[in-house]
């Protein structure tokens, strides 16, 4: 049985709608290929994120060892922890509570809507290191992606 | 008097091809329920940026029917046409059985055109590229057995593809009622769109629905399944994920799910683009726009088309009462199952688990897993589960978008 | 030899295919014309966010009128085809009367598949979308009395449709002409291309550029129609409007309108959703992208290509003098009967009503306002109309949709 | 008549025009019925919006008589007059020029713009005068077109 | 030899292949008019752009001779140079903090992005009661309004 | 039993319908290509902003081949549909040869319904309307003779066309191999899709990586072709440009361009089009987003979409390392000859002209002007070329759309 046919049988009046074992077997083949199938798939997710994290993990502490110092400029952006807190914040902008990664997103928001007519001098701005995500724009990303 | 017979004639037919003529209860009816779902979506805010535009096109396809009506050509006979017209005829002509017809064409409506995005199943994989902008896997990684988590709550999809199919359904359209229990917009209109077109305005108002209700509909279950101990269970620290594995992470998982399940390819791919865009950093600027703009705009022509595809005579049926009970059961369920193998995994590990992560599996971004860090801190106010019960709530996503290709090869 | 005889044979090929011998007279004119647009839009900032694209639409289309044409089929008899072709054939074959023929498509040009969204009436409403979330229409819940103003200032349109009827002109392609007074591009473009696609260049032009000269046209016959007591007039400060009643709003209004006039249904519900949007305050982000990146898209590609339909042969004709002509008196005709029925709210409120803000009524948002308030203040420098005046202004808006219905329902 | 013939019809010769008093009664059969139609409309509207206006406001007043002081946070967005004057702006941000906010604003803009791979520091930023895009920025923008 | 051919050719069995006369015929005759007529348009430009350059500089060095003092505020954008440095921002910005439309602008644009969501600190801003949109903003949209 | 048989039919289903049983080697070897230029765009930044999209679409269509299949209609003989249906045949009905077939319509997958806008030209252009508005050709037209090096870089794709049809390339498939050379994504797109669309992805993929290349394949062939005392040549600063010549250039270069090489209006048009957006300075809303929102929506999917047309089969070919070569060679014939010319204008100048800016006059802006900057530099740190080779930097984008509207009229 194909799609098409499905939702043309669908919209019509059924003339042969199942029985009730034929119910009972397509269910149950559908709910048994469905728990086997999902399981595996996942299952096998969790392997290879296992395998090639702990690769990763590894070279990349083999990596920092055998180069500490040499190429640290390098190597930061992929050793840096993303779930690691994130305490670096200078305190040049700080002095007065808020962060510069908070200030930072508001005023992104605003350049980005009212670009070049803007007259205001920057003094400083540092970007974060993990992709200029802070916590504080996470938890709005969250907001925003809930209702998909 | 010949004027004023015109006039009249005019008001007449202006009056005729009102709604007033052309309107049946249904339509009415339908009026007064968008206005629920407008009030719902406004005042209590239940998922407003799916659910306005998708009251607001209800609203406006059974106020305006031919908003939604197909282009279409007819065949006049030429003789008919010519008396009728003057000038040439600038239209193809057809010659059947000996008869010659003019093929007059008539546009469609507005939102015909826009819906044509979710008929061919273009915007569910576009919206699924913003996700992936703003989805972060590292806690998944961290701890990949939360995928086991987003497995089980999917089980919740193919028991209710049972009830659905004792109810009467099709094979076909019992799958796309499944799917709400995935709750995932997206993956539901997507699989919807290919296995019960006539069905997608009941199955996504109820999608979104029961998404919005998360934080009413979870809690109970979640408590009546676990013990205050289980509820109590505080979780160690992840560990940091690096740059590189969250950047692996996107390839390894479109290259596993595409080959062993193409029919998710679309949606899993989209997803995975967008999320490289954003791991990567190197593409800010469509990082961005897929993550604003472009969703923004997908959001409004699907929000709209989708609501429009609920006329009154496809809305009205009992089949949407059926789907409204059977979206409700699928939602109970895969929360169960999610929790339930939660408790197997906090069997498993000793006590590690706290099993009200597994609610969380259900996907419902990031509702679910609020849900999770709310109802464990009613036990332990001090216990933080957020970040742990993000893993399974992406994991949730993913095991819908597999469940949905499971569903795609085997009903479709 | 041959090499300079295939080098020689090039250059002619270039020079017989290069508009140098391809374009005519009007192509030329045509492109003069366009050059003085794009000077009226830079230095004299007349719509430029309009004309500028149309403009540079109407210069493409006269260098290079392939850019607008469709796509097309050539029937090529199968024996010539194969004569000149090597390898399988890749496209369909039709047998007709016994001969068969190679379908050979050619792709259309750029500006073709951009104005389809013109043509299939996609649009404008989108552009009212976004129009709706920058609108206002406190300062007309306030004062629905404005709404009188709204329907007088169309009275132009309807006497101009008369004059065009006399000056030779279809049924339908009056009620586009007419349409012109309604001081609104969208519903212009909207109601051109269902009655009388061919004349759209011309009426969007006029429309455009009279809505630009609003300054203009509308001062002296204001003065001329209104006594200097009148004009003095301050009025009463307006009611404030609470959040419940702007959010009521756009849904009352689309179900009104939509059941009585279907026909204006698609760009009142885009109108009243975008309104929605706005004053729902639940949708931020999708509020903004249809009043920022998706109005700003649509109108790249409606200025360009709504100029784009303007080639020389369809432009210089006698018809697009007279529509100028009729264009200019259905603008002054609705300044004047605003003003008019702004004189008898003067009358019939004993004097609390100004009837300046009656001109506002053609609505032109917001310059028409703005030019109520400018007038004003000649005679009363601190008499403020701009508030009392977004009334009728949005009142037009309104008004010109529904009475765009009228037409497309009367003369479609 | 219908659209498309009239199209048709508009782009041929046309064969049979109207005579000139099809065209004064078709003039005044339209003009009629717009007239009427359009006022109709727009006073049924009028009528429409003060009544529920009329509701709306009862409710509220009555509301917030009953429940005031109970139920203050709910009641007011619904309540605020939308026309009321916004002189709020406090004078805290003059003080010390320019203050943290605007600097990031700007700066964050560009950090959207120009993504992870810029490192410098925006010691200060000037509007040019063509077109608002200083010479920095400019460099940003080539950064931008280099790929296309 | 038009465009739909030589695809189709190109996507068979290319039956009949040149021979190699034909082959450097084909290319001479391609590169020789490749060359000429790419020279001959781009040379045909420079001569054109020096000609209207000549014009317009000799018209607004004129134009600004005879009315020097009298539009000079007219005749500013099209005389100023682009390439000229810009080192004009004038220090008022810094020195009177922002002006409250400068304010009123950025905090609209954040009210604009971030709802009523927000919970951040915006310390010398503050929200203005009818939806966020200041007096300064709406007078924006009206201008953005208008051309449709 | 039968639940056993079932369950085992439907995974065997699965599992040929999975890419285990469907891909072939070639799939599998371009899934490593594709992880291999994800490597290059992530790890090394080599134009990420296209190479990653591409790569990324790469890598989907491999997976899943039918993410790029066309909509198709199936013709079933109608007694064997109406034996494998219930209810009424929804599809229209064909008679042929006195048997009637059912016309059974299937969807195209995501990526083909985003590849029309390559397919059918318009993406392209509508990135020139966004690099317009990113444009400055102040220094252009601060010195005209700029243009002069932004012909010579061109002569490259000439000489390679030679090259490519003695390699055994038709015409047409060399003139696409050949605009490689002209260092311009979008350029190389358009004419491909018109002259060799089967060609598209090694081409794109061809042209973007020496793109990214040009700091490492131009400064060898500058310093070989140029004397010390060549390269330390400081110029003299550039006039300032006024305002007015600046909104006048992409008037003027339209009108000519268009006029003379009809084939490169859409390119050019767009290109000026946007560049008027920029100098007129009186449409910021459209000039933001067409430069941001627009182009990088169009990026994504013309990237993405460019991509997925280097399935195994059609790119594992000899064809494809012949383009490769070919490429490669166009764009150091390219460099060659602009440096060259700029050798002349040296000699020509007495000196004035430092040659090392003729290489900027293949395009590949900003990094190509950036190369002879850097160039200079070595020589004399004291040297700022930047400004000077932006002239025949942009020069060169015009060149090159000559360039391809000569060879669309040629060999097209
Ligand atoms: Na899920
Ligand atoms: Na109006
Ligand atoms: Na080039």
């Amino acid at each position: 049985m194909n799609l098409s046919d499905v939702a043309l049988a669908a919209q019509t009046a059924q003339k042969e709608s199942l029985t009730l074992a034929e119910k009972g077997i397509t269910s149950a083949k559908v709910v048994l290929t469905g728990f086997v199938v999902v399981f595996a798939m996942l299952i096998l997710l969790i392997f290879i994120i296992k395998i090639y994290s702990a690769i990763v993990q590894k070279a990349q502490s083999a990596g920092s060892n055998s180069k500490k110092g040499k190429k640290n400029k390098d190597e930061k952006p992929a050793e840096k922890p993303a779930a690691a807190p994130a305490p670096v914040v200078t305190a040049s902008a700080a002095t007065d509570g808020i962060s510069d990664e908070v200030v930072a997103v508001i005023s992104a928001a605003v350049a980005t809507m009212y670009g070049s007519s803007e007259k205001a001098r920057i003094k400083s701005i540092k970007k974060s290191s993990d992709g200029g995500r802070s916590a504080w724009a996470k938890a709005g990303v969250l907001d925003n992606t809930r209702p998909f | 008097m010949e004027i004023l017979q015109g006039f009249v004639d005019a008001v007449v037919g202006i009056f005729n091809s009102s709604g007033l003529t052309t309107l049946n209860w249904q339509n009415y009816v339908m009026i007064g329920i968008s206005i629920v779902l407008l009030y719902l979506a406004i005042k209590k805010q239940y998922e407003p940026l799916l659910l306005l535009p998708i009251a607001f096109g209800m609203l406006l396809v059974n106020l305006y029917p031919s908003i939604m009506s197909a282009p279409s050509t007819e065949m006049i006979p030429l003789a008919d046409y010519v008396k009728d017209h003057t000038g040439a005829i600038q239209y193809p002509i057809t010659e059947l059985n000996g008869a010659e017809y003019v093929n007059y064409p008539t546009n469609g409506g507005l939102l015909w055109y826009l819906y044509q995005g979710v008929k061919l199943g273009i915007y569910p994989p576009l919206i699924f590229l913003g996700i992936g902008c703003m989805t972060d896997f590292g806690p998944l990684i961290s701890n990949p057995k939360s995928l086991i988590l987003g497995a089980a709550a999917q089980i919740g999809i193919f028991l209710t593809f049972t009830g659905a199919i004792f109810l009467g359904f099709t094979a076909a359209e019992a799958g796309a009622i499944g799917i709400i229990g995935g709750a995932d917009g997206p993956t539901a209109i997507f699989v919807t769109t290919k296995l019960a077109p006539h069905l997608l305005g009941s199955i996504a108002i109820a999608a979104y629905s029961y998404m919005a209700l998360v934080p009413i509909i979870q809690p109970p279950i979640m408590k009546f399944l676990t013990t205050k101990k289980e509820r109590s269970v505080v979780m160690e620290q992840l560990r940091p994920v690096s740059k590189l594995e969250k950047i692996m992470f996107p390839v390894i998982v479109v290259i596993i799910i595409a080959i062993f399940l193409p029919d998710a390819a679309p949606l899993v791919g989209m997803l995975m683009l967008g999320n490289l865009f954003k791991e990567s950093g190197v593409v800010e600027r469509i990082n961005k726009t897929a993550q604003n703009e472009l969703m923004n705009i997908i959001t409004i022509f699907l929000g709209t088309t989708v609501g429009a595809t609920a006329s009154g005579q496809t809305f009205l049926t009992f089949a949407t009462i059926k789907i409204i009970v059977l979206g409700l059961i699928a939602f109970c369920l895969g929360t169960a199952f999610g929790v339930l193998f939660g408790k197997i995994m906090y069997l498993a590990t000793g006590g590690k688990v706290n099993p009200l992560i597994g609610s969380a599996g259900v996907s419902a971004v990031p509702m679910a897993a609020r849900v999770s860090q709310k109802v464990g801190q009613q036990e332990n106010p001090g216990n933080f589960l957020l970040m742990h019960a993000m893993g399974p709530n992406v994991a949730g996503v993913i095991g819908s978008a597999v469940a949905a290709g499971v569903l795609l090869n085997v009903v479709g």
